[in-house]
This record gives structure tokens, C-alpha cells and sequence, in this order.
């Protein structure tokens, strides 16, 4: 096996070079993917031909919609949403069509497709080009939402979603993009569904999404010259969700620990910990600890943007709080 | 290609079997058989009926809420539509749609219960035919007031930037719920405003089925040949309430008698009798047929099983994925 | 104190009467709000003119936009949006403005509006007229969220959204518009972050929503007669949330069973859930009892619809099973 | 109301002053003194100044992300706008904004982060004025990639149905993001749009400001006696780079050529010196003070002192509601 290392922006350009040779009806949409505002689809169109890589209008409801139709009628397309912040103007299309005409057409339509949307802070960006929306899509019926946090993960995650029936929204971290991670040559696929161990330890169970998993593998690491063990999952996907990877984790620390960049309340969190406090309550030897954003816009200022995300200091005390110490 | 003797009356039949159905219908629904509310068409049927005639089967329809002209147009059999309205088990969605009638295999698409929602997927609908070089076209009926949804503009650009083979159809019925659509339209025609994106349109009297068969020839072989979009808007009129809850009222008699006199079913009708291809003979035959298909499909959705609850959790989501 | 009882329907009209009356910058706009399609705001343009009560083209988005300018301008909008599912049509406007603007504009701003909004499931209204999308509304900032399950509630709440500058989303069940209730000649208010128990009891804490009040109370009596007393608490609002109510409850019942007619899944009872774990974790005896839709489409039959929903006797089961007893 | 001298010269400081501070600001970012990235309108400056020539102070604008002329136009100063884009508890945000620039009191309103929502706030906005009868207008300005967003069309539906005093200002810059706008427009003219939904419009050049004076003033007294809303099409170049991010290269040079010969800067200061009432000193002088200025404002918003991290969680939501 090589020991290849490539950029998420790679990784994903990959999935997409794969998936687009493997599968003549895969192709991608969106404004400005022909140049490839973030890189990701970048040069594609050289290869694939602007048949297959097709620039928009500046209107995210249509070109879903667009996306929902060509799935339903033979394609598979990809569409790119720029900002995750942007995924709202295609809320209706996206969580009451895309996601239920599989089901109310009792299985005579199929609707696969990708919504592959940057989003995130990365500080500098302001209000609505920061937020990271995915816990808005576990409400909605029929989705399946995917938030890798490195490039091998994005690579094969992305395979997949682009070969599963149902509509996936695909988030990408903007402060992941252009880090580096092992990529092997040779082909894989990630099944949508299957969290991923990032760190094994035994005395906290931390779950972690997209951009805070490297903050909670920092937090881990400083924490384990305390004495403190902390198994870092990357759940990968919110939906489906792998409950029984964060349950053997919990079988084996009885303390959980939620941290995401999406905001708190009503977040992916809020899930997590019900999840905990209902069916595996007899496995809580604490309360659970929640990070997310604070309630608020995200403001510009990275003074303000910091203030209001959950830092590798907020991790290390709320796994610290679960412990019942305090720092 | 003109529009031959025997397609007229297969057109004419089809908007005989939509008033009919509806009545019987809209029965249903004041009676509490059928669960849920309808919205009927009376005196604009030629248009769902007519649009449908130039059509192949496997192109694609994306169809209104607002009674079954389309659907049987394209291919819906009476039962068909019975058994989802009921929400039986042997309706083509296991009870799931309901009003939002679908049938896949003859190109009719989704209505989304949220008007205008179909703007985007038809584009997509199109724009997969052109891209799989299939030959099909897509048909996007939708009324005057669901013109006014945000993604029509979009779907016009899209559709005029791609040239693809997507006919917009506005059933311009003159009223939007309880209101004229003066109320809440700004213009007296909704075509031109495909004029605004490139997209070349047409308007055309609603009630002469004959006039709404060609028009969408036209289009439709337009679209076909690579041509591009057009828009299509026909003037007609619902002369019933917007929906069985609604007692009406708004309606000016004198406008609802006018717009009797020109009825698509009556001037069909004429026109046949005066053109000597249909006789009164015919005329209480067909009728009957149809009743009678009627009357069976309405046992038979009355007599069919309500889907079991415990199918209730199947398809959520499409299992197993690609499989090439 | 007089004893009038009327229905929903006429309890919100005499809000908005009322309103419309006292402050001259209140108006509504809506599709067909003139006639008044649920009949919330039938007659109200006799009174108050074609300029307070306004009939908008059908697209939700420009008409909540037109009312977030309105209400940044010295107006105070209340917009109707006809059925609760079309929220999304214009979640743009409503997550990533509305609520934002406030706080963005470091109170410069101000966006005091209003939007009303029929929703749930009533039988035979299909997939897309039946969603009780309401805890769609925790996850964005800046937004308050009223769930009104009885005329006397939606009276006072209403008037209290009307006045407060802040955006308020206000959810009317359409199972519930037509019943009657209680509702005083007198003008009285409902403060926003009020919860109300419904029904005292000592054994278990059921929070129940909007529709599903009635049959919290329901299952309550049905429960009562076996010598289990539950306290039903209705939080009225979701944003704010008032978790003293909720808290002081279980200080005494140390049992806690959610129930919401939205889907369960990322729903309201995951976030009031997540807070138990986290805050009350020592006040909770016993798993946590979270019901809600399934997550799938709604389907349009009544007995599909109906095998989705929480019933009455899913509520006895759950307080049963919160207890640890099977019925 | 012609455009006198003095208010030329005034349109033509503020040109001046957007294109200098735009270049300011440009190595600002690429020097990462200030935190974002910056999207800037060499060559345009014409249409952001000239449309607030005619403008209230308390009229209403929703401007664009692209530059500052617009800003500096309606009355933002270069310290304001230095100190939102540093992110400086200075800004009259006090950090929250960075480029979404605002300023209530002069009537600048909200710049949404999602191209077109300010559509239906613009409608709101208009329609607010026009029940409070305050005799404001509402200008909207937008470029022409952005009048693809799903809320174009119905804005001009409402407008026009409400016969709102708003103005519609298409700033047609020939690209949108990396590609030419023919590349995501359908048609050459954003303007005739309108016309579908009968709201009367004008196609001008955007490139002499005196032109665009004079037709947003058309514009604006129609709007504010009643007699409705209007669009605006000024054409012009965008001569930068999207954004600082942007290598570029896919604008080709003898187009940028072209359109440097009809830079609005240079013909503004033309005609002031052909007319006689402009100088080469009272070019010098001017540019000194201009510069001088935005230095200050520069050294101002460096030592601003960031936000306190404490103030963050101030004014989400508004506290106490109506006090009437
Ligand atoms: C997004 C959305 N908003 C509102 C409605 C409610 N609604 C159902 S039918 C209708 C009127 C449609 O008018 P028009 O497009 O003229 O069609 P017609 O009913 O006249 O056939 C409305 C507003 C809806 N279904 N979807
Ligand atoms: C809803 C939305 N989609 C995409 C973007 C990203 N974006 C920023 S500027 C821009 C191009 C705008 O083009 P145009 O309207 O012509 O204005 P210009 O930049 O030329 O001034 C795009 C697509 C955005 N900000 N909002
Ligand atoms: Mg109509
Ligand atoms: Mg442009």
C-alpha cells in the first residue's frame, strides 16, 4: 500500500474523477464548477466535457430541483451548493422532494444524487458563508448526510454516496480543504454508516464531527498526558447513524462527550445525547457534555467567530467536567 | 401532423371521462368516502386533455393539482386515480400519494404538493433526456397563480440556456383560490414573461381542443428537434369552486354563463357532429362505457383493503444502491 | 370573569383584531388572507382595509422577505404562510436573515414580525400539507417559536409575538382550529417562555406539543385510573424554553416522557431530551421516553398516517415504560 | 432636476475615493491585515455613485458585495468601512458585519451573505414606506448573475402589483464569478424582464455617470410620486478580478483594453475639464485630501482594539418587545 498523501480538495476531485469514468450518468452541477470556485471540481470539465460538468445560475432551489429531476429520470447527478449557508434557499426541493418521492412512489422512483456543499468557518467570511447546517438535514425524511473529516475519508465516502439511490448531502469543512492525509492509490469505498474510531482510549467517549475531530484528537492528545484516555469517533455520517460503535464505546468509558461546529441547540448533539439518554441510559455515569456554536449569527470578527465556536480548550473541559474534575 | 378524426374523439372521450369522473369524484369527497379534499376543472379540460395528445409515452409530465385532465390524458385509468384518492392498498403508491397522482411508467412525474416545486425538477427531467439523447420532451403544466413561484424564472433561464426540450404550459384559469388572479398577478398574460428569458411563446384559446392539440404540437416537435423550450399559455377558465370546501361565491354569474357557452366539451362535440364523424348514437354510447367504467372503479377502490399499517416503514429509503 | 368559549380560529382573529386596533403599523399579508383560507383572518379586511390585510402572489420566500423589510422599517408583519410545510420554501429568508439581522446589525436593527402558520396532520391531506416542522426552527438563531394547543393559549401567545421585536414563528394545528376553548372577554397576555402544566400529577413528567396536548391529557386520565399520576406540561414555546417549569417537575416525578407530533428524529424531544442529560442528569430516574413521527414521508392514507403518528396509547405505553412497567 | 456642477464633482470625489479605497483595501487583504477576501469594481464605479446622486439620505438601498461605490455613495465613510472590514469593535457593528456593509441611519440596509434575498426585503421595504405614506424610495441594486435568484421575478410581481416606489438596478459588469455572464444568462439584457411583469425599464450606459444620474432620477421621482416601480440596466465591465482570491486570466486583454477607454473615472474628469469647472490642481488637491483621508482611516481601524470576546453573546434576540 502506498503512503500517498493528498489534499481533501484532491481526495474529493478523485471521487469525482473515478465515479465520472466508472458511471457515464454521473454528472456534476452547480455555479462556477467548471473552474471550481474551491478546486474540487476543478479541471473535470477538461476530461468529462461541459456536458458533464455544467456551470448554473446563480439559483440553488432550481438547480436542486434540477438535480431532482435528472435522478429521478436515469442520471446521477452532483449538485454543488457553494456555501453550506446556501443549502436553506433549497430547503422545500431538498427535505420535502428529494427525500420522499422514493418512499411515496412506494420505490417506483429513485432519486441518487449528491448535494456537495463547502461550508463551515474559516474565519473572515461573516455570517452566511460560515455556518455548518448539516444537523438541519436529520430532521427532514429520506436523506442521508455525510460530514468527512479527512481526505480519506472524504474520498470514499463520496464514492459511495455518489453510487447510493438516495439523495446524500455531502459537507466539506472549508478549513479541511486544503490539509493533507494518507489517500491510497488504490480504490475504496467508505459505506455510508460506519463511524470510524479515530483515537481509542477508555475513560471518555468523544464524538466528534468534520472540522472538531482534529480539535478533539489535539484535546485527546493533551489530555492523555493527564492519564486521561479518550476514544475519538468520527460518527462520518449523521444519518445513517453507527449507534453501535458509539455504544460499545460507551460500554467500555461511561462517559460521553458531543462536540460539533454546528450550533447547539437543535443540533447533531441534541440527537446523540437523546439517542444516550434514552437507550443507553444505563451506560451514563455522567451527564453527557454538549459542544456546539453558541445561539447566535456567526460574526465576523475572528475574535467574535472564535468566541462562539467550541475550541480544543472547550473539549478538553467538557471531557474534563465529565470526568468530574475540573481543569 | 394534423389532428386526425379518431385522435379527436379519443381526445374528446378522454375530457368526457375527466367531467365525469370528477363529478363523481367530488361526490366521493362530500359524501366523506374519499378522505381528502378535491379540486376539480370544470370547463378546462381541453387543455390537460389536449396538451397530452401530441405526446409520446415516455415523455415526461409534470402535472397540476387541480383535476385529472392531464393525468387521464397521459394515461391514468379511472381506477387508477380512485384507488389513491380512497388511499387503498391497490393504489399505484400503496395509499402514500394520495391527490398527488403519479404513475412513472407512462411519464407522469410528481406533483409536489408545494406549487411550483416542479419548476426545477422538470428542468432536470429535460435536461436528463437532451443529456441521454432519448428523444423524450418534457411538459410542465402549471395555472397563472403558481407562475408567480419563485423557481419559474430559474426554469425559463435554465431552459432557454440549455435549449432543452422542456414545453412550459400555463393553464391560465383566471382564478387563483378565492380570488382573480388580477388580484395577485400583476399582468393580464403570464407568456411574455418567457419572452424576458428567450423563451419563444404562444396564446391560445384554452377551450378548442383542436387549438390546444396544435399549439402543443408545435412546441413539442420544437422541442424534440433540439429547437429549445417554448411556453405555451392557454386562456381558460374554471367555472367551479377552487376546491369542495369552498362555497364559492366570488365568481360572477354572468361570467361563469359566458364562459358555459364556450365549453371545450360542447364545441368538441359540434364540431364533430357538424364535421359528421360523431352521431348522437355514439355520443350515448361513449357515455355509457364510461359510466359504467366509472361506476366499476369506484366499486372496486371501495372494495379494495386500506394498505397495512405495517408497511408503513417500507422504502423509506431505496436499498442497496448502484448496482453496475 | 366570564366563561366564553370559542373556537381556535376565533381566538386568533380577535388577536389579530385586537392588535390590528391597538397599533396601526400591525398588517398581514398572505395568500388569499383576505378571504381567509382557514379562516384565521376571514373579515378582518372589512375592518382594517386592503392596506393592512394583503393578498401576496403564491412565493413564500418573496413574502417573508417582503415582511422581514417591512418589519426592519417600521412596520410589524404578520405573514401567513398557508400551510406549515412551505416554511421551507422560504427557510432562507426566515434562518439566515430574519433572525440574524438583530443581532448583525448589533441592534440597529430591528425585525418584529410575525409568521403564522397552519400546520399537522389531519387525515387526507397528503405528504406535503401535513408536517409539523416546528423544531426546524431551534437550530437557526434569533427565531422564537410558539405551539399553541389551545384557544387560550393562541390568543395570548399571538398577541405577545405581535409585540415582541423579535421574528416569532407561530404554529396553529389544524386539528385544533376548529375546537373551542375558554377564552376571557378580558384582554390578557401570554409571556413567550411561559410553559403551562396542563394537568399536576406527581409520578412522571410528560411535555407534550401543540396537538398532542390533548392526547397527553388523554392518556393521563387513562392513566390516573390506574393510580399513575402524570403532570402534563405544554412549553407553548419552544424558543424560549421555559425549563424551570420543566425542571421544578421532575425535581418531584424523577420520570420523563416528550412527545411531539414532528418527526422524532432531530425533533424537539431531542433537544428538551440533550438538556435533561445534560442539566437534570441526576433528576432523572429512568431512561428518557421520546416519541415522535417516524421519519419517513407522510403518507396519505389515514391508516398510514395514522401508524406514523404518536396515538394516545403510544403515550400510555411510553409513561408505562418510563416507569418500567409494561401495560 | 439636471445634475449641476457641484454635484458632479461631488459624484466624481466619491468615484475617486471608491477607487482608491478599493485598491487600498485590495493590499490590505493580500497583506492579510484584514481577515477577508474582497470583491472589487474597478471600472464600475459609475452606477454604485450615480444611483445614490438622486437618493434621500432616508431612502432606502440594498447595495451589492462588489465594492464600495454604492457604500461611499449613500454616505458610509472610508473609516466605517475600514473598520467593518478589519472586524474592529470600532465598526458600527462592532464586528459582526465585515463586508456586509450597513448603515441604518443613512439608509443603507441589510447586503444578505445569499445573493437575492434582499428581493423580497427590498419589496418589503418599499411597500413599508408606501403604507407609512414617508414619500422614501427603495433602490435595489443587484448584478446581473444575481437576477437569476428564484426571488427576481416574484419582486417585480409584487412591485408591480403594489405599484411600489422601488427601483430596480441591474448593474450588468458582463461577469459573473469566473465566466462570462452569457455563460449562466440566457439573454444579452437582464432589463426586458421587467417588461413581462409590466414594470417599465431602461437600458443605459453604466460607464458615464451623468447618464446614470439621470435616468435613476427618472427613475426615482416616477417611484416617489406613485406611479411605481422600475428597472435599471446599466451596462459596464468589470475590469478586476472576481475576488483577491481570483488568478483571473479568462477575461480577454484587448477587452479589458477596450473597456479601460471608457473608464467613468476618466471620462467624468474629461467632461469636467472640457466644461471648464475642473483643474489639474483641483485634481491634485483632491486626490491628497482623498488619500489622506483613507490613511487615516486605515491607521484608525489598525489601532482599533478588536471586540471584546464578552460582547458576543449581546443582542441576539431584541429585549423587551413593543413599548407602545
Ligand atoms: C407553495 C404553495 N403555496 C400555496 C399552496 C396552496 N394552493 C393550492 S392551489 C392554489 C392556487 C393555485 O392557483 P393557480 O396556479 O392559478 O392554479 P389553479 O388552482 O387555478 O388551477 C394555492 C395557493 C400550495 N399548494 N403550494
Ligand atoms: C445565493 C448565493 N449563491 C452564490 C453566491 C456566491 N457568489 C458571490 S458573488 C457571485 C457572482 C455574482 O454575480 P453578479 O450578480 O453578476 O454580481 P457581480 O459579482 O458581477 O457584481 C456568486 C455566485 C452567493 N453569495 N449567494
Ligand atoms: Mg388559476
Ligand atoms: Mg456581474
Amino acid at each position: 500500500m502506498s503512503h500517498r498523501r493528498i489534499t481533501f480538495i484532491q481526495a474529493v476531485r478523485e471521487a469525482f474523477q473515478e465515479e465520472m469514468r466508472r458511471d457515464e450518468r454521473v454528472f456534476i452541477l452547480g455555479q462556477d464548477v467548471r473552474a471550481g470556485i474551491f478546486g474540487t471540481t476543478s479541471k473535470l470539465v477538461g476530461e468529462f466535457g461541459e456536458d458533464r460538468v455544467i456551470n448554473t445560475p446563480i439559483c440553488e432551489s432550481a438547480s436542486v430541483g434540477a438535480a431532482v429531476g435528472a435522478a429521478m429520470t436515469g442520471l446521477r447527478p452532483v449538485v454543488q451548493i457553494m456555501f453550506g449557508d446556501f443549502n436553506y434557499l433549497a430547503m422545500e426541493i431538498t427535505a420535502n422532494q428529494a427525500g420522499q418521492w422514493h418512499y411515496l412512489s412506494d420505490g417506483a422512483l429513485k432519486v441518487p444524487m449528491v448535494i456537495e456543499t463547502p461550508s463551515g468557518a474559516r474565519g473572515g467570511a461573516g455570517y452566511g458563508h460560515s455556518q455548518s447546517l448539516e444537523a438541519a438535514f436529520i430532521l427532514p425524511p429520506g436523506l442521508k448526510v455525510a460530514v468527512p473529516s479527512t481526505p480519506y475519508d472524504a474520498k470514499g465516502l463520496l464514492k459511495s454516496a455518489i453510487r447510493d439511490d438516495n439523495p446524500v448531502l455531502f459537507f466539506e469543512h472549508r478549513r479541511l480543504l486544503t490539509q493533507r492525509g494518507h489517500v491510497p492509490e488504490e480504490e475504496y469505498l467508505i459505506p455510508l454508516g460506519q463511524a470510524d474510531i479515530k483515537r481509542e482510549g477508555k475513560d471518555v467517549t468523544l464524538v466528534a464531527l468534520s472540522a472538531t475531530v482534529q480539535k478533539a484528537l489535539s484535546a485527546a492528545e493533551r489530555l492523555s498526558q493527564q492519564g486521561i484516555e479518550v476514544e475519538v469517533i468520527d460518527p462520518r455520517t449523521l444519518v445513517p447513524l453507527d449507534k453501535e460503535t458509539i455504544f460499545k464505546s460507551l460500554q467500555k468509558t461511561y462517559h460521553l462527550v458531543v462536540v460539533e461546529e454546528g450550533r447547539r441547540r437543535g443540533g447533531f448533539g441534541a440527537e446523540l445525547t437523546a439517542i444516550a439518554a434514552e437507550e443507553w441510559f444505563d451506560t451514563l455515569d455522567a451527564p453527557v457534555q454538549r459542544l456546539g456554536t453558541i445561539s447566535a449569527p456567526l460574526p465576523y470578527s475572528p475574535v467574535l467567530e472564535a468566541a462562539c465556536i467550541p475550541s480544543e480548550d472547550d473539549i478538553v473541559r467538557a471531557v474534563l467536567r465529565s470526568l468530574g474534575q475540573e481543569e | 401532423m394534423a389532428l386526425d378524426n379518431d385522435t379527436l374523439k379519443e381526445l374528446y372521450r378522454n375530457m368526457v371521462t375527466v367531467r365525469l369522473l370528477e363529478k363523481r369524484v367530488e361526490r366521493l369527497v362530500t359524501a366523506a368516502r374519499i378522505p381528502c379534499s378535491g379540486h376539480f376543472g370544470t370547463g378546462q379540460e381541453a387543455v390537460g386533455v389536449g396538451i397530452c395528445g401530441p405526446l409520446r409515452s415516455d415523455d415526461y409530465l409534470f402535472g397540476t393539482h387541480r383535476g385529472f385532465a392531464e393525468y387521464i390524458g397521459k394515461g391514468m385509468a379511472p381506477a387508477e386515480i380512485l384507488c389513491e384518492y380512497y388511499g387503498k392498498a391497490t393504489s399505484l403508491s400503496r395509499g402514500r400519494l394520495g391527490q398527488h397522482l403519479l404513475k412513472v411508467d407512462v411519464g407522469i412525474m410528481p406533483l409536489p404538493s408545494s406549487l411550483g416545486s416542479e419548476f426545477g425538477m422538470s428542468v432536470g427531467a429535460a435536461l436528463s433526456s437532451k443529456l441521454r439523447r432519448s428523444g423524450q420532451v418534457t411538459v410542465n403544466l402549471f395555472g397563472e397563480g403558481t407562475a408567480g413561484q419563485a423557481d419559474f424564472g430559474p426554469a425559463l433561464e435554465m431552459a432557454s440556456l440549455w435549449q432543452l426540450p422542456l414545453v412550459f404550459v400555463c393553464n391560465n384559469n383566471q382564478y387563483v383560490e378565492l380570488a382573480h388572479y388580477r388580484n395577485v398577478v400583476a399582468t393580464e398574460d403570464i407568456a411574455p414573461r418567457a419572452g424576458g428569458y428567450g423563451v419563444p411563446y404562444e396564446i391560445v384559446d384554452g377551450n378548442d381542443i383542436t387549438l390546444v392539440y396544435d399549439a402543443t404540437e408545435r412546441a413539442v416537435s420544437r422541442a424534440r428537434n433540439g429547437e429549445g423550450p417554448m411556453l405555451l399559455e392557454f386562456k381558460t377558465y374554471r367555472r367551479g369552486t377552487h376546491y369542495t370546501g369552498d362555497p364559492g361565491g366570488y365568481q360572477p354569474r354572468e361570467e361563469i354563463a359566458a364562459w358555459e357557452k364556450k365549453d371545450p366539451i360542447d364545441r368538441c362535440r359540434d364540431r364533430m357532429m357538424a364535421e359528421g364523424f360523431w352521431a348522437e348514437t355514439d355520443e350515448q354510447a361513449m357515455r355509457e362505457t364510461i359510466e359504467a367504467e366509472i361506476e366499476a372503479a369506484v366499486q372496486f377502490a371501495e372494495e379494495s383493503p386500506y394498505p397495512d399499517p405495517a408497511t408503513v416503514t417500507e422504502n423509506i429509503y431505496a436499498q442497496g444502491g448502484d448496482k453496475s
